[in-house]
């Protein structure tokens, strides 16, 4: 039982803690308790973010928060999920740098709306010919294949 | 000899270098034929910082929709005739990335290019054979 | 020779160069804000992955970056064997390690010619590159490309190195470690580099941690992060190398820790070579289960991180890719603001993005185009020339 | 006395020391330039008919003129550069043959013909509507207000030698009886400063701050393409052919020395080093250079002049 995931379940009771390997744990928490936690690992534990991975599954958008602690190289893995119909995440981008560009590419791509992010604009896509509705990596993006086209 | 205008292009093609959503790999061996190894110099090939000096275009990278407006404007400032050169497998038929959103189509959609040097990324010394063949093309 | 009137779109002249990926904006001559302009490379690579299977999937992500072609696939094909929890053939670990090394030397070779190229030192910028075609040649020797060696593979390499390759690659070391330690030394003593690149796009401890930022980025200022110390993969863990940490933050340590890893990494060469193991290169894997991975591996410019999450068919489900670029190249707004304009285009090349980016670089003054990115060189350039005079 | 007959004068103007002869040597030496700078980086560099073919070329091409830019100085600043260009080469040349045929004050016209080209690059640039090139003749038309002042108290010195001598015919006679300029103290360090200026007025590193970094005519002209970039381009290479015929003969003995040749290929060469062997100069920085550092030196061979060394 490691000190941050002892310490990390203490603040959050409600937290599962799934141990994958060694180096690699996967924590679920509500997405009410997300800024905590992140605070809790960055702050406390001086965890470094290597970035947040947005999935569009079943249950809903879930977003994996990805903190590498250097010194030994575990990688914590927060767990959130937002429902489909309410896609909305709190943003770090406020206290935490890092995170700024990865929530505008997450909104852009994902559609995940992130309140409090100081400037939500669209980070990749083209600024004249985009659709703004439609959100690539959602499972219900229809894939042209050019390759048959031609 | 045949058109002097056809043999002074011929003589003396300064490039410009278009890269629009590339991986830099062929750009960074596009500038590796200005250094001692290849030197294109000796063929008269320069490479200018205007599109307005220039009479071919090197163009590299399958162009995603930012780029597309802006290569278009390019193109229309180069005086004619001018030659647009592909460089990379990725101008001549967006390579793998062939099914992505973002990515608008190789080249010849839009522009109409002379030749495509293939290879990811294409040797220099495929790069400059590709220039002088789309030169004696002309 | 017919006329043709052309009509000049938008404020500034979209003739000279494409909209600026950097836009500094100023006040006469020192540097405010600046403006991240991105999206110009963005191809989509995370929505085509889930389309090719396993073993095209290393093809998509080397054409990420075309200077770091080795770390995308080998950090996609750790997070795969994280998911399946299989450790690559020994042989073929070694070869992978080898292959990293070799790119992170022809790498920041590169970057230290375009750093010269930058503050007027063109014969550095020949004289790096030329040294660095004995590595590329080795690559072309051992996986056939210059770049984009397609030399990693679930549970090992997919090439192997030859016993007869190995002198020319010793030989391309040497012939690489003494132009090294010749850069080093000009690099490192020439007073007038040294105040050029001191004090200069400073990155404090506070704000590298705050932004995340990774390798020499990270290590310049401080912060002692190294993935292959960290989280060792393949022949990582019985290899003995130091990390070079500086704390000044400046552009000047992040040359020096560049050229003292280059160094390392070719004693790490020598090591692997010394002591290559018998045996197979490839374990074989017969199917990836349903699950995650996460795959780590320390790029020339730092951290890549990739994710994969499979649901047991040939195809993933997620593909995340974060190249280290992503997180130097947000620290730019710190690192550049309240610099000179001269010294603006070589902080922002400081993080050594590739080399398309730090072409797209324009100054602006209230609203209106005031340097163009070959004036910022320019100014860079006579900087040099001005502290030259000043020298003794 | 000889004058030259009316269809001599047109002869002289568009053959011998006039269009044909100075682009020809003009192209041949800015080969030579382009030759030895590829040499210093280790590179083969260009073949000896690369300039004719990159004149020839661009004169074929389509001019593009940026609409909202005044066609009429768009198109005519170039000429302007170029017509000056032709009347210097006749009126040295015609001096250096015929001393005796020059007018008073023939100097004093060389300078200002010589100032033309420098002129008709501001007026083009300034009239193509373009950011960028506006910066560039803004840098252009300060760096001219940096050399001239040093240029010109250069000149001041092969006056006093000749005791107040304004025509350029007696220079060349004073010189074929008492010998160069150069060999005296001040004829020396105003012959420095004016190879310096020659440097600075044909755009060369260290001075090409009017012009993006390693592209020739970039900064400056950028807007321009086909027939004007070429005949902005023949007017340079013309000048890299006037400006050392200049110093040689207000400095070295004339044009009709045996010795002209050597002599002229000898500035030649010292322009290209020059040109290899600096990194730029930033604008005010050339400024001051000039201003201060050669203006005191000019004022030096003035006084030394005066003292007769």
């Amino acid at each position: 039982m490691r000190d941050a995931e002892a310490g990390l379940k203490s603040l959050i009771p409600e937290a599962e803690v799934f141990e994958h390997n060694p180096k690699r744990l996967h924590i679920s928490i509500p997405r009410e308790r997300l800024t905590e936690a992140a605070k809790y690992l960055h702050r406390e534990r001086g965890m470094r973010l290597a970035t947040c991975t947005g999935i569009d599954t079943r249950a809903g958008l879930e977003v994996l928060y990805h903190f590498s602690e250097d010194k030994t190289g575990t990688m914590y893995t927060l767990r959130v999920l937002a429902p489909k119909d309410d896609p909305r995440l709190e943003s770090q981008a406020s206290w935490f740098p890092a995170t700024d560009w990865i929530e505008r590419e997450m909104h852009e791509l994902l559609g995940i709306d992130f309140p409090g992010h100081p400037n939500l604009v669209p980070l990749l896509t083209s600024d004249t010919d985009w659709d703004r509705e439609k959100y690539p990596l959602r499972r219900d993006y229809e894939r042209r294949n050019e390759a048959h086209e031609r | 000899m045949k058109d002097p205008r056809i043999w002074g292009l011929k003589k003396s093609p300064w490039v410009y270098h278009l890269a629009a959503a590339s991986c830099n790999n062929c750009d960074i061996e596009v500038l590796e034929l200005l250094t001692p190894r290849y030197d294109v110099e000796r063929f008269g090939i320069v490479l200018v910082g205007s599109p307005r000096h220039a009479d071919a275009l090197l163009v590299t990278g399958v162009i995603n929709r930012k780029s597309l407006p802006r290569v278009l404007e390019v193109y229309e400032q180069t005086p004619k005739p001018c030659l647009v050169i592909g460089v990379g497998t990725c101008t001549c038929n967006n390579h793998i990335f062939l099914n992505s959103y973002n990515a608008v189509g190789p080249y010849d959609k839009y522009l109409p290019v002379n030749a495509y040097v293939p290879g990811c990324p294409p040797k220099p010394e495929a790069m400059i054979l590709g220039v002088v063949k789309a030169l004696s093309k002309l | 020779m017919s006329d043709r009137h052309v009509v000049p779109i938008g404020p500034y002249h979209p003739l000279q160069e494409e909209p600026e990926f950097f836009k500094l904006i100023v006040e006469g001559e020192t540097v405010v804000d600046l403006e991240i302009n991105l999206g110009y490379n963005h191809r989509g690579h995370e929505f085509i992955s889930p389309e090719l299977t396993y073993d095209q999937i290393p093809f998509l992500v080397e054409r990420i970056c075309g200077i770091c072609s080795n770390s995308h696939p080998l950090a996609c094909v750790l997070a795969l064997e994280d998911i399946c929890g299989v450790k690559p053939a020994p042989r073929g670990a070694y070869v992978r390690t080898i292959i990293h090394e070799l790119e992170r030397i022809h790498s920041h070779l590169l970057w230290v010619g375009l750093a010269g190229h930058f503050i007027g030192y063109n014969t550095v910028w020949m004289w790096a590159w030329r040294y660095r075609e004995h590595i590329l040649e080795v690559f072309e020797m051992i996986t056939g490309n210059r770049n984009h060696y397609a030399a990693n593979k679930v549970g090992g390499a997919r090439r192997d190195i030859l016993p007869e390759q190995i002198p020319q690659i010793l030989a391309a070391l040497g012939v690489a470690e003494k132009k090294t330690l010749l850069l080093t030394k000009a690099v490192l003593d020439d007073p007038v580099i040294r105040a050029r690149l001191e004090r200069v796009g400073v990155l404090t401890r506070e704000q590298a941690v705050a932004y995340s930022v990774v390798g020499p980025t990270a290590r310049a200022s401080g912060v002692d992060i190294d993935v292959r110390r960290d989280d060792p993969h393949d022949a990582y863990a019985d290899l003995k190398w130091n990390v070079p940490v500086l704390p000044e933050g400046d552009v000047f340590a992040k040359a020096k820790v560049r050229l003292l890893e280059t160094l390392e990494s070719i004693s790490i060469i020598r090591q692997c070579l010394g002591r290559m193991p018998e045996g197979p290169i490839q374990v074989r894997v017969e199917e990836i289960p349903a699950g995650e991975g996460i795959g780590r591996t320390e790029a020339p410019r730092g951290e890549v991180f990739h994710y994969l999450r499979s649901d047991g068919s040939n195809r993933p489900l997620r593909h995340k890719i974060r190249a280290p670029s992503y997180m130097n190249i947000a620290s730019n707004v710190v690192a550049v603001r309240g610099g000179s304009i001269a010294d603006a285009a070589l902080t922002l090349a400081a993080v050594d993005p590739c080399y398309c980016c730090t072409e797209r670089l324009a100054a602006f003054e209230d609203g209106k185009l005031k340097l163009t990115g070959r004036d910022l060189l320019r100014l860079s350039w006579a900087k040099t020339e001005r502290l030259r005079e000043r020298m003794p | 006395m000889t004058t030259l007959a009316g269809w001599q004068l047109v002869l002289a103007f568009l053959i011998f020391p006039g269009v044909v002869f100075t682009s020809f040597v003009g192209l041949t030496l800015t080969w030579v330039d382009r030759f030895v700078s590829a040499r210093v980086q280790w590179r083969k560099g260009p073949p000896f008919y690369q300039p004719f073919a990159d004149m020839l070329k661009l004169l074929l091409k389509q001019t593009v003129v940026p609409a909202g830019a005044s066609k009429v100085t768009f198109l005519g600043a170039p000429m302007i550069g170029f017509a000056a260009m032709c009347v210097t080469a006749v009126l040295l040349f015609y001096v250096n043959f015929f001393p005796h045929g020059s007018f008073v004050g023939d100097l004093i016209v060389l300078v200002y013909l010589f100032a033309l080209p420098p002129l008709s690059t501001i007026l083009g640039a300034s009239a193509s509507r373009n950011p960028l090139s506006a910066v560039g003749a803004s840098r252009e038309m300060t760096l001219y207000l940096g050399y001239e002042l040093p240029f010109l108290l250069a000149l001041v010195v092969p006056i006093i030698h000749t005791h107040g001598a304004i025509r350029l015919g007696d220079l060349v006679l004073a010189q074929r009886t008492a010998g160069p300029f150069l060999y005296s103290w001040s004829g020396l360090i105003a012959a420095v400063i004016v190879l310096v200026c020659i440097q600075a007025k044909l755009g060369y590193p260290p001075f090409d701050i009017a012009e993006a970094e390693q592209e020739i005519m970039s900064g400056v002209l950028i807007e321009y393409s086909g027939a004007p970039l070429a005949l902005f381009r023949l007017t340079k290479a013309m000048m890299f052919f006037l400006m050392p015929c200049f110093l040689v003969t207000v400095f070295w003995g004339g044009l009709t020395s045996f010795w002209a040749i050597p002599e002229l290929l000898a500035v030649v060469v010292l322009v290209i080093l020059i040109k290899n062997t600096n990194p730029r100069f930033k604008i005010d920085h050339a400024l001051r250079f000039f201003w201060f550092i050669l203006g005191a030196l000019g004022i030096i061979a003035v006084i030394l002049a005066f003292g007769g060394l």
